[in-house]
C-alpha cells in the first residue's frame, strides 16, 4: 500500500469505502455453529467450528483432538509386540491393514523377509479389512446423505468379511495377527472356500449400492461438483488414497511400491476418477471394493504351501537404525517412521496417518458450500476419528 | 542374545541404487551448501540433514525439484528417556540409565531434530530430511507456505515438542487444552499411566519361611 | 441391444422391495440374540481361561501386557517329591491370579508369552457386568472358563505342520 | 341421505362426545398403524432385518411400550428456552391440531363424516399449513442453532409446496366441478370414462399428473425423505425436534405420520376415488341411494387405499437420498409449479370441450 501513488491511493480508498458501504447495507448478522464433537456427520468426536452467513458458510475450521489417545508417546513404553496391539486400534475399522507397515517398517530394520505364504495371507487379509471398511462407508455415506437403508446392507455385508478375519485371527477388529517374521497362526481349515462365497457376496453388495446409492439422481446432484479438490492441491496437502485418486492422480501404493507383500502377483486396475468431487471420491471406492474382492479371488488361488513364520529369536530385540514403511490403507497412505536404538521397543515411532492428511484440507474446502454439503463433503473425505487423532 | 536368522547375518555386497544414487545427487547438487549430511541406503529410502537456515528453502527447492507429494513433518527428542524404555520400571530410580544422547541417520549436534519427508508422485522414491533445532532457539522456519499440508503437522510438532515454527500462520493447539503445561511427547515428559500403577514386572512370591536364598527378579 | 436406461430412483426402489420380498421368503439376516446364539470361531478371543495347576507365577504375562491388568500373587510351597524317596520339591503356588478385564484389551500377548500353558483362549463371550468394578475376575472364575476353551482348529491346505504349543 | 347413522339423531352433546371419539380414532388408528407396519415391519424387512419383536406377538405392542417410554420420561425444557418455555412447550400441540382439523372434512361413508363442508379442499389445505406454524415456533423457541435452521428450513420448504398442492388439487377441482370432498367422491364413483362407468372416473388416471405433483408435494408436506431437510438427523440433528423430549417428542411423532395418514386419506378421496366404489356395481345412481352398509364398509375401503398410498411414500422414503434446500426450491418453483399451470390449463380446455 505504501507504494501506490497518490491518485492510485484515492481510488483504492474510495473503492474500499463503497464496498464497506455495500458490506453494510447487506450484511446479516453471522452465526457461529458448532458440528460436534458429539454430532452424526462426524462419526466420532470431531468437532467443526463453522461461520455461517444463512446457510453458507464464510469459515470453518475442524477442531480435531477429542479422541487423542498419544500413540507416539506409548510406543516409547512398550515392546514391538505390544506397539502391534496398539497400532491396530488406530484405524479401528481396518485394524489389519494399520499393523502391516509398522511390522514391515521393523522387519526391514532386523532385515527379516516373511515366507512368501505369510505374504500371501497378509495380503489377503489387508485387502479382506479394506473391504470391511469401505464397505461400512458406502452404507454410512447413504445416512450422511439421508438414505437410511444402505448402512443395514453395509453392517450385514461386513459382518461376513468380520466373520472371516475373525475365523482366521481371533480377534472381529483388533486382529493383532501380525508377528515380526510373520503371522501368529496359518488361516484354519475351510477358510479359503468362505472367502469365496463372501467375496461373491460382497460384489452383490456392491452392485446394490450402486443401484440404491450411486445410481440415484438425488445422490448425484448432492454430490457431483461438492467439495472439488484440484491434483496440485491434493498433493501439497498430502492427500492419499481415494481422494487423491479422485483428483485424477494415478497413483497406488500397492501398485508402485515394491514391497514384501503379494500385491505384484495379483493383476488389478487402479481406479482413478477425472472430477476430484464428492461424487469421484465416493465412486473410486466402490470401485475399490470391487477390485479388492477380485484381489483376494486371485490370491485365494495362488497361496503357496510353506511356513507362515522366519527364523527369529523370541525375545525380539531390532537393531539400531531408522526405517520408513508405508502402504494403501484403506484410508489412504498410512506409513510408520521406526527409528530403533537397539532395544525391546521402539525409540520413536511417527505414525503418519492417512486422515490427518485428508482432513487438513477441510478449512480449505468448506468456504462457501452450504451446510448440507459440510456433510457431504466430510462423508465423501472418509476419515476415522482414531485415524486423526492417533 | 540369540543369533538372527541366516538371512540376515551374511553381510551381502549391497546392491547399487542407481536411481536413488542419481537423485540424491540431484539434490544436492541443488541444495548446495545447505546440506549437513546426507545418506543413501540403497533400495530403500535416502536422508538427508541441512542447516536451520536453509529449511524452508529446501522445501521449496525440492518441490521444484519434483518432490510435490507432502508426507510429513515431525519431530525427535533424542534424549533417552529418563523413565526407562519398553518394559522397564518407570518410577524406578533414574540415576542409572543411561543418558547419553545417541543421534540416527545422518547424525545431528542438538536434542531435538525435525523430520520431514517429501515423495516424488507417482513413484516411490521419497527423501527423509532433517533439520536441528538449536536449545537455546526452539524454532525453525515453517513450511506451511510451501506445503500447504505442513500447517497441521507443525501445529502438533509445536506443542507436543515445543518447537516453535517461525512464519506459521496460527501455532494453536490441536489437541491439548490451551492451558496444559508441557509437551507431552518430550522424554522427560512423565507417561502418567505407568507411574501411579506399580510395575508388575516385580516377582510378587513370597519366599517359604526360613528360606534364606534371595530370589531376586526373574528373567 | 441396449436395454432401456431405468432412473437411477426407481432402480433403487427395485433394490429394497427385492430386500423386503427376500427376507420374507428366507428370513433375516440378523440373529433374535438371547433366544439363539451364534457359534463364534474356535480361534476367537472372547475370554482368558487360566489353568491353575500349570502356572507358576512366574509373571511374564503380567509383564508383557501392554495394559498391565493382570495382578499375580504367590507363595512358595513345599510339594511331595516326583519320586519316592527323591527330595521335596519347592513349587511357585497361586495366591491370586486376577485379570481386570475391564482394562483388558484382547491382544493376547499374555497367552502368546506363557511358556507353561497356563493361559487359553476361550470363545465364551457372556460375562458383562453392570459395574466396571466387577470385571476384575479372580483366579476361581478364570479357571471356570478353562471348560470352555476348544481344541485348535485344522489347519488350511499347504500350512507347514509343526508342534502345537 | 337415507340413513340414519352414527349421530344424527342424537343430542348434541352425545353427538359431540361421538365426534372427538371418532377423530380421535381416525388420526390415531392409521398413525399406530403407519408406524406399525410400516416404519417397524416394512422398513426392517428392507434392510434384512426382523424389526422389534419382543412386546407382543411379531413385536406388535411395541407402539404401547415406546409410548410407555416417552410418557415416562422427563419434560425438558432448555435452560435458554426458559424465557419463552410457554412457547416453547405450545409448539407441538399446534402441530399436532393441525392435523386434527385436517380431518374434520375427511368424509368415510356417504353418512359416516364429521362435517359436510361446501370448501372442504380448501378448508383442508389452508389447516393444513397450521402446522408450519408450529414447527416454525417450535424451531425459534427452541434457542437452538440447529432448531432455528431446521425450522426456516421447515418453512421455506412447506411455503414452496403449498402451492403446487395446491394447483394440482384445482385440475380435480375442475374436473369435478365442486371444492366438497364427498362430492368429488360421488364424482368419481358416478363417473365413466368414454360411456364405461366400470370402474367409475377415479381421477388418478384423468389426472395423473396432478396426482403425481400432489404426491411429491405432499412427501415433501411431511418433510419424509428425499425432503425431510428440516428434520435432517445427519446434518441438523432432528431440526425443530433436537430439544424436545418426552410426550412433546411424543406429540412430534404422533403428528408426522397421523398427517401422512391423513393427506394419504386425502389423496385417495381425490384421486382414487375415496370411500367409495363405483356406484355402477350395485346400481346406485345418487349418494343418496346408497346402501347403509357403506358406512361401515367405506372406512375400510378408505383405509385400504389410504395404507397403499402410504406405502409408496414410506418406500420412496427408505429409498432415497435428501435433496439439498436449494435444490428442492429450484425443483418446486421451476418443474412442479409450471407443469402444474400447463395441468389446469389443459384440464379446464378439456373440460369445456367436452
Amino acid at each position: 500500500m505504501t507504494m501506490l501513488g497518490d491518485r492510485q491511493q484515492l481510488a483504492y480508498i474510495a473503492s474500499q469505502a463503497a464496498d464497506a458501504r455495500v458490506n453494510v447495507e447487506l450484511e446479516t448478522e453471522g452465526m457461529t455453529l458448532n458440528i460436534g464433537p458429539q454430532h452424526p456427520a462426524t462419526h466420532g468426536t470431531l468437532r467443526i467450528i463453522a461461520r455461517l452467513d444463512g446457510e453458507q458458510v464464510v469459515w470453518a475450521e475442524p477442531s480435531a483432538g477429542y479422541m487423542h489417545r498419544g500413540y507416539e508417546k506409548l510406543t516409547e513404553v512398550r515392546t514391538f509386540p505390544q506397539v502391534t496391539a496398539l497400532v491396530n486400534r488406530i484405524d479401528w475399522l481396518g485394524s489389519f491393514a494399520n499393523e502391516v507397515p509398522f511390522i514391515l517398517a521393523a522387519e526391514k530394520l532386523m532385515g527379516v523377509e516373511a515366507p512368501s505364504r505369510a505374504q500371501h495371507i497378509r495380503t489377503i487379509l489387508f485387502e479382506l479389512s479394506r473391504i470391511a471398511n469401505v464397505s461400512l462407508f458406502l452404507g454410512d455415506l447413504g445416512v450422511q446423505l439421508g438414505a437410511i437403508t444402505p448402512v443395514f446392507f453395509a453392517f450385514r455385508d461386513r459382518e461376513y468379511v468380520l466373520n472371516l478375519i475373525e475365523g482366521a485371527t481371533g480377534g472381529r477388529f483388533h486382529p493383532n495377527f501380525d508377528r515380526i517374521g510373520g503371522l501368529k497362526d496359518d488361516l484354519p481349515a475351510g477358510f479359503i472356500d468362505e472367502t469365496r462365497i463372501v467375496m461373491k457376496k460382497l460384489r452383490t453388495f456392491c452392485d446394490q449400492i450402486e443401484d440404491l446409492l450411486f445410481g440415484n439422481e438425488i445422490f448425484q446432484s448432492r454430490t457431483r461438483g461438492i467439495g472439488v479438490i484440484p491434483k496440485d492441491v491434493a498433493l501439497s496437502y498430502g492427500l492419499s488414497g481415494a481422494n487423491l485418486r479422485a483428483s485424477g492422480v494415478d497413483w497406488d501404493l500397492r501398485r508402485d511400491q515394491d514391497i514384501p507383500m503379494a500385491w505384484n502377483k495379483t493383476d488389478f486396475k487402479v481406479i482413478t476418477h477425472p472430477d476430484g468431487d464428492s461424487f469421484a471420491r465416493c465412486w473410486v471406492r466402490l470401485q475399490e471394493v470391487r477390485e479388492s474382492t477380485k484381489i483376494v479371488d486371485q490370491l485365494l488361488d495362488t497361496i503357496p504351501a510353506g511356513p507362515v513364520m522366519a527364523k527369529v529369536p523370541k525375545i525380539i530385540k531390532v537393531p539400531e537404525g531408522e526405517a520408513w514403511v508405508s502402504t494403501e490403507n484403506p484410508l489412504g497412505e498410512m506409513g510408520y517412521y521406526v527409528v530403533s536404538q537397539g532395544d525391546q521397543g521402539p525409540f520413536r515411532v511417527k505414525i503418519r496417518s492417512a486422515s490427518f492428511n485428508n482432513i487438513s484440507i477441510v478449512p480449505w474446502l468448506l468456504k462457501g458450500v452450504y451446510v448440507p454439503d459440510i456433510i457431504t463433503i466430510l462423508a465423501s473425505l472418509y476419515f476415522i476419528l482414531g485415524d486423526i487423532d492417533r | 542374545m540369540f543369533p538372527l536368522s541366516s538371512t540376515t547375518d551374511t553381510p551381502t555386497e549391497a546392491p547399487r541404487d542407481t536411481v536413488r544414487e542419481a537423485e540424491l545427487a540431484r539434490i544436492l547438487e541443488a541444495l548446495g551448501a545447505g546440506v549437513v549430511d546426507s545418506l543413501l541406503k540403497p533400495n530403500d529410502d535416502m536422508w538427508i540433514r541441512v542447516t536451520a537456515e536453509t529449511w524452508r528453502a529446501t522445501a521449496e527447492k525440492l518441490k521444484a525439484l519434483g518432490y510435490t507429494y507432502f508426507g510429513y513433518v515431525s519431530a525427535i527428542d533424542w534424549l533417552p528417556s529418563p523413565f526407562g524404555k519398553s518394559e522397564d520400571d518407570a518410577s524406578g530410580p533414574s540415576g542409572e540409565r543411561d543418558s547419553t544422547i545417541k543421534q540416527g541417520y545422518t547424525g545431528g549436534d542438538t536434542r531435538f531434530q525435525v523430520i520431514a519427508r517429501l515423495v516424488q508422485p507417482f513413484t516411490t522414491i521419497g527423501i527423509n530430511i532433517k533439520v536441528d533445532v538449536a536449545d537455546d532457539v526452539m524454532a525453525v522456519d515453517s513450511w506451511s507456505s510451501v506445503f500447504a499440508g505442513a500447517n497441521w503437522h507443525e501445529r502438533e510438532a509445536h506443542e507436543m515438542f515445543g518447537i516453535g515454527f517461525n512464519g506459521h500462520p496460527d501455532l494453536r493447539n490441536m489437541y491439548l487444552p490451551t492451558d496444559f503445561e508441557g509437551h507431552p511427547m518430550r522424554k522427560d515428559f512423565p507417561l502418567l499411566a505407568r507411574i501411579v500403577k506399580p510395575w508388575p514386572g516385580i516377582v510378587d512370591v513370597e519366599p517359604l519361611p526360613g528360606d534364606d536364598e534371595e530370589e531376586g527378579e526373574a528373567s | 441391444m441396449a436395454k432401456p436406461k431405468v432412473p437411477g430412483m426407481f432402480k433403487g426402489l427395485g433394490v429394497t422391495f427385492a430386500t423386503l420380498l427376500a427376507t420374507a421368503k428366507n428370513g433375516a439376516d440378523t440373529v433374535q440374540y438371547p433366544h439363539e446364539k451364534e457359534t463364534p470361531p474356535i480361534r476367537a478371543r472372547g475370554v482368558i481361561a487360566l489353568h491353575e495347576d500349570n502356572c507358576t507365577s512366574c509373571m511374564l504375562c503380567a509383564r508383557s501386557c501392554p495394559d498391565w491388568c493382570i495382578y499375580i500373587e504367590g507363595h512358595k510351597e513345599l510339594a511331595p517329591p516326583r519320586r519316592a524317596g527323591g527330595a521335596p520339591r519347592k513349587v511357585n503356588k497361586l495366591d491370586r491370579f486376577d485379570i481386570d478385564y475391564a482394562l483388558c484389551m484382547y491382544c493376547g500377548i499374555c497367552v502368546e508369552v506363557c511358556p507353561f500353558d497356563a493361559l487359553f483362549w476361550s470363545p465364551e463371550y457372556e460375562y458383562s457386568e453392570p459395574r466396571i468394578a466387577d470385571l476384575l475376575h479372580d483366579k476361581a472364575k478364570l479357571g471356570e472358563w478353562m471348560q470352555t476353551v476348544p481344541e485348535a482348529p485344522e489347519l488350511e491346505a499347504g500350512a507347514e505342520k509343526k508342534g502345537k504349543k | 341421505m337415507n340413513a340414519v347413522l352414527f349421530a344424527s339423531d342424537l343430542p348434541y352433546w352425545l353427538q359431540s362426545i361421538f365426534r372427538v371419539l371418532g377423530g380421535l380414532v381416525a388420526v390415531l388408528l392409521p398413525a399406530g398403524t403407519v408406524v406399525y407396519l410400516f416404519l417397524f415391519k416394512m422398513l426392517s424387512f428392507m434392510q434384512s432385518r426382523l424389526g422389534p419383536m419382543e412386546a407382543g406377538p411379531y413385536g406388535s405392542m411395541q407402539l404401547f411400550a415406546e409410548v410407555g417410554k416417552w410418557l415416562q420420561k422427563e419434560d425438558i425444557v432448555p435452560a435458554n428456552a426458559q424465557p419463552e418455555a410457554r412457547i416453547f412447550k405450545m409448539a407441538p400441540l399446534i402441530v399436532l391440531a393441525s392435523t386434527f382439523l385436517l380431518v374434520v372434512v375427511v368424509p368415510f361413508g356417504p353418512d359416516a363424516l364429521f362435517t359436510d363442508f361446501e370448501t372442504g379442499i380448501f378448508y383442508a389445505l389452508a389447516v393444513s399449513s397450521i402446522s408450519v406454524l408450529g414447527i416454525l415456533i417450535a424451531g425459534w423457541a427452541s434457542a437452538n442453532k440447529y432448531s432455528l435452521l431446521g425450522g426456516l428450513r421447515a418453512a421455506g420448504q412447506l411455503v414452496a409446496y403449498e402451492l403446487p398442492m395446491v394447483l394440482a388439487v384445482i385440475g380435480v377441482v375442475i374436473q369435478a366441478g365442486t371444492m366438497n370432498l364427498q362430492q368429488i367422491v360421488v364424482a368419481q364413483n358416478t363417473g365413466s370414462m368414454f360411456g364405461w362407468d366400470g370402474i367409475g372416473n377415479p381421477y388418478v388416471l384423468t389426472q395423473f399428473v396432478a396426482f403425481i405433483i400432489f404426491m411429491i408435494s405432499v412427501q415433501a408436506e411431511l418433510s419424509q425423505t428425499p425432503f425431510d431437510m428440516p428434520i435432517a438427523e445427519s446434518e441438523l440433528v432432528s431440526g425443530y425436534m433436537t430439544e424436545y423430549s418426552g410426550f412433546r417428542f411424543l406429540i412430534f411423532f404422533i403428528g408426522e405420520f397421523a398427517t401422512a395418514g391423513v393427506f394419504a386419506m386425502i389423496a385417495s378421496i381425490l384421486f382414487l376415488g375415496g370411500w367409495g366404489v363405483p356406484f355402477a356395481w350395485f346400481g346406485w345412481t345418487t349418494i343418496d341411494s346408497v346402501d347403509n352398509w357403506m358406512n361401515f364398509a367405506g372406512p375400510l375401503i378408505l383405509f385400504a387405499k389410504m395404507m397403499a398410498l402410504v406405502f409408496f411414500i414410506m418406500w420412496i422414503r427408505f429409498s432415497s437420498p435428501r435433496l439439498r434446500e436449494d435444490q428442492l426450491q429450484r425443483f418446486a418453483w421451476k418443474v412442479l409449479i409450471p407443469i402444474s399451470l400447463v395441468n389446469i390449463m389443459l384440464t379446464a380446455v378439456l373440460k369445456v370441450a367436452f
